[in-house]
């Protein structure tokens, strides 16, 4: 691209490529719970589905649409639950919120590649596409299901 | 009261587009990558020209005041320049008298006050409005409120899979029972222009009254209300050279005398006791509390900078890049076009998707390149919804918009395809 | 959105009224006799200093697009500068959350706001909201709309003779039926300040909201919301050196989170289908449309120039116009003063009589000399009934005035008894 | 005063006369009609009675309150319409009205000391006030009664 800067910050190339070959979607798993995220402003939707076996993350699937910041922020989201307990995921929900506000990538393990949206922090537009699955995914744990969207009245 | 005989003429200028381009000094302005700016969001707002920034600045500097004829200078002064606005946009529009010319915020509050001040009063459960499928939220949602705050029945025509309105529909879905069509002149999503006078044509023959949605007319074509023999015309002021904060409801004298206020408070009123209080004439009655004048003053500014270019001319030079851009997107690999193939029934609004690429990284690369186009739902989720799509990416012209320009767009849609690189 | 951290911090300037008035061209200004301008219009709309008309070109020449958050750069700036605005005012006033700040189009739109979206979903036929004999027409017409609407009962707090509040009635006309009080902090026809603590424990006490018309006082003295504990306040930027056309309606969030909205469109819906629509949370809910953004964003530089001063400072310059204006005022001949004889208890407001002149008459003639005043009932007809007089004459003070204005005004009444020459 | 070219447009001496010593002021007549208006912008309000006999107004009273220009064009109303019949009186409203659009005197009879008023169509805000008992007279004798204001609405 023309502009390395800017275009980099946000389209890593780690980003693009969970955004070409996403993990864990659309995969059949047997879920013990799910939940529905979406995005009005920009239409993007997406479903969780979560197999939690004795209080830790058997399986996980994504599926929905929308841009690539959306898809592979799933993609790696997946990526960082499966096989962790479901109160490491939702540490992972608070730290990947907290990276979305400060621009900073928390020092916390298993952030390797997800460090790579640090930088949507500088594009207020996409905060909240970055954010959809991690959101959905604590609706899913914590709530145990239904629907959440990223809306909150601000533009 | 200023009268339009009182106005002085605007005098015509030639299209010339590299002076145009000199009076909006914005499009000279860079992005954070350094890339010169190549704004083609006009549909959500346009760009303002140094005469209208000029006439703000003139107004808070020199004439500042609060209006309702105060016997101080400044404030007869305001009150004219306020009042002569308001005679400016009525014979911009055709209409025959300034007090049928009522300043709200925007579209939205103009269509919001027909609902409140007409429809509550007039309208019982039972009754059926009309509007369609490429309808901006802004002329859905008061019509939904009103119906489930009042039992009326909302009927909507329908879209056919080329963004134009199924006519034949029409006849049907406006009977005795419609008391009024509210539809847009131009959709924002899509830019189809709305083959009016069949249905204004249909809504006389019932009795019904007819609303316009100017809100992508008014700025971009001919449009006098004389000719559309309609009700009401609403559009904003922020979308033709003027400022944010000032839109327009045009409505029949009569009908506008016959409505119940709005909004209550100063300047609306005849009298007010503690009992009771009686209701100032049109226009006053529908400008509740003081008045936006410094932006109606300048809305004057931009109407009188578009009368001099012609909206003849504004609509020609348009439609000749439309034309354009339609054909040189249509080479674009992976890319498709919404709505109607041709310029002469679209405005310049081109709403469009790329192959395995979301609209928001259209957008987001785009704007890299100073390319600024709008990526969506357009507050047209129906519009969506109807083209099985979660969102479009939208390219919308405007007076300054040159061929160039489409031609940045067109190179930058093929890097945003080299770069994401996904044929899914 | 921004939130209140972000925000950098305002240095406070010494109050250097020779500096001040220089930031105020419009002051230099002379009427058609040649008369250099005197502006004691102030409760009216106040001047703009030069750094809120910079804001405005500055945002329409670098920045101007339309918000909600689009990918593009400029849509981008644009949002943050707004949402920026909206942070600095709810600074400015002690909100805890910006949220908690809706932009209307001015005072009465943010009353008539609380009137829809939330009087009319929550108050019954008997429920009772009291307000004042001294409301201007913006805090009376919107209940007595309410009242003929929906059956709730109005009642008002009278005035005694010197123009403050009956505040032994109040106690016994606030009753468990009372669901809103109402209430100016300040009067605009007799500069009144309105001890609201009392009221509103009264208030608090039957269980009733509080909403306080801040009109007059946020413009004026500092105001905290904190402090006062109400539940609702609405005021104009165009009285606090913003432009025209930019309200603002402060609630507590979680009352505004139970309200109903009040005009729909879009930006105020979360989702729109055919059949229903889904409401954005606060304040995006009550703001259809696109908003001003531009004056928004120049109220942002109002409340910086205030801030700069302080509103401590401003109180305390006024204070001392106000007592040197009633001291030197009450020496001329023929005048006498409505309302409370002490600049403690008011704010830079005054209303008065000369002898055997009409109000329209005084005003006239002043305006050659240069003062403007304004003259009439002030939007404030139930306080001229119970004055018994047709319209009075006003003198307001800001920021920039000086004891030489008052000389000028005074001296100006001076020759009006002469030209007049008539003692009834 | 100190700007007489702008002062003396509005108060000419022969209006200041009629301000101060004002003719048909509060004077008992029997009326066979009558009106009431009022210029609900400024709290001006005024009466007239009118005694109209065979087709002629016999006698013609005003009272109320406003300001020096409607007091005093009252008082130039009453004297104007003083023996005329019922059609000139309202051809006076019609040149009077004329005179306040255009600040041009009307070349009609006896409109000399009115003609003096021609200047307040320089002040908009005062148009109203000079107008209120010229339309009130016309409300009197064209429908017999009632009430007018002059407020229409615009600013
Ligand atoms: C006390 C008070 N309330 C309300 C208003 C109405 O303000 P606005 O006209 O800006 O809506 C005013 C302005 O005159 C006022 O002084
Ligand atoms: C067709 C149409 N109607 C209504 C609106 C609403 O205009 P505003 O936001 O100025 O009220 C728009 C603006 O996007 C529009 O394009």
């Amino acid at each position: 691209m023309a502009e390395p800067g800017l275009m980099e910050d946000l389209y890593r190339e780690i980003i693009l490529d969970h955004y070409r070959q996403p993990r864990n979607h659309g995969t059949t798993i047997e879920p013990t719970c799910s939940a529905d995220g979406a995005n009005p402003l920009c239409g993007d939707q997406v479903r969780i589905d979560v197999a939690l076996v004795d209080g830790v993350v058997e399986a996980i699937s994504f599926s929905g649409q929308g841009c690539s910041i959306s898809q592979a922020s799933a993609s790696m989201m997946t990526e960082y639950v499966k096989g962790r307990d479901a109160a490491a995921a939702l540490r992972g929900v608070e730290a990947f919120q907290q990276m979305m506000l400060t621009g900073e990538a928390p020092d916390i393990e298993g952030f390797d590649d997800i460090a790579a949206l640090a930088g949507v922090a500088k594009f207020p537009a996409r905060v909240k596409c970055a954010s959809l699955a991690w959101k959905t995914l604590a609706q899913a744990i914590a709530e145990g299901g239904g629907s959440v969207t990223t809306d909150d009245g601000s533009r | 009261m200023t009268s339009l005989a009182d106005l002085p003429a605007v005098e015509r200028l030639p299209y010339d587009i590299a002076r145009i381009r000199r009076d909006f000094p914005i499009l000279k302005r860079e992005v954070a990558s350094g890339a010169r700016l190549v704004y083609l969001d006009n549909a959500a707002t346009s760009q303002r020209p140094v005469q209208v920034l000029a006439e703000i600045t003139r107004f808070y500097r020199d004439h500042n005041a609060n209006i309702h004829r105060g016997v101080h200078t400044l404030s007869v002064e305001a009150t004219d320049l306020y009042e002569q606005a308001r005679a400016k946009v009525a014979r911009f529009i055709g209409a025959a008298d300034p007090r049928e010319i009522i300043f709200t915020r925007n579209t939205t509050e103009s269509i919001n006050l027909v609902a409140h001040g007409w429809a509550r009063k007039f309208l019982q459960p039972g009754d059926e409005v009309v509007i369609s499928e490429i309808e901006h939220h802004s002329n859905i949602v008061p019509w939904q409120m009103l119906r489930d705050e009042r039992g009326i029945t909302l009927k909507y025509i329908p879209m056919l899979p080329d963004g134009t309105l199924d006519l034949d529909a029409a006849r049907s879905i406006i009977t005795g029972r419609t008391r009024l069509v509210s539809l847009t002149a131009m959709s924002n999503a899509l830019g189809t222009i709305v083959p009016l006078d069949a249905i204004v044509a249909r809504a006389k023959a019932v009795g019904a009254l007819v609303l316009v949605d100017g809100a992508q007319s008014v700025p971009h074509m001919p449009v006098d209300v004389r000719t559309l023999g309609v009700d009401f015309l609403a559009f904003s002021g922020h979308k033709m050279l003027a400022p944010f904060g000032i839109g327009i409801l045009w409505g029949r004298l009569p009908l506008l005398e016959s409505m119940d206020p709005f909004m209550g408070g100063g300047d609306m009123i005849l009298t007010v006791s503690m009992e009771r209080s009686t209701w100032a004439d049109v226009p006053a009655k529908f400008e509740a509390g003081t008045p936006n004048v410094g932006d109606a003053v300048a809305l004057g500014a931009a109407v009188d900078y578009l009368s001099a270019l012609g909206m003849d001319a504004v609509r020609q030079h348009e439609r000749a890049i439309t034309d354009y851009a339609l054909r040189r997107l249509a080479d674009v690999p992976g890319v498709s076009i919404f709505g109607v193939p041709d310029a002469e029934r679209r405005g310049g609004v081109i709403s469009f998707a790329l192959e395995g690429v979301h609209p928001h990284d259209i957008g987001q690369v785009l704007d890299t390149k100073g390319v600024a186009i709008r990526t969506g739902h357009h507050c047209a989720q129906p519009v969506m919804l109807a083209l099985n799509v979660p969102a479009t990416a939208r390219a919308s012209f405007y007076i300054y918009n040159t061929t160039d320009e489409v031609d940045a767009l067109a190179s930058g849609l093929e890097e945003v395809s080299r770069f994401f690189g996904v044929r899914k």
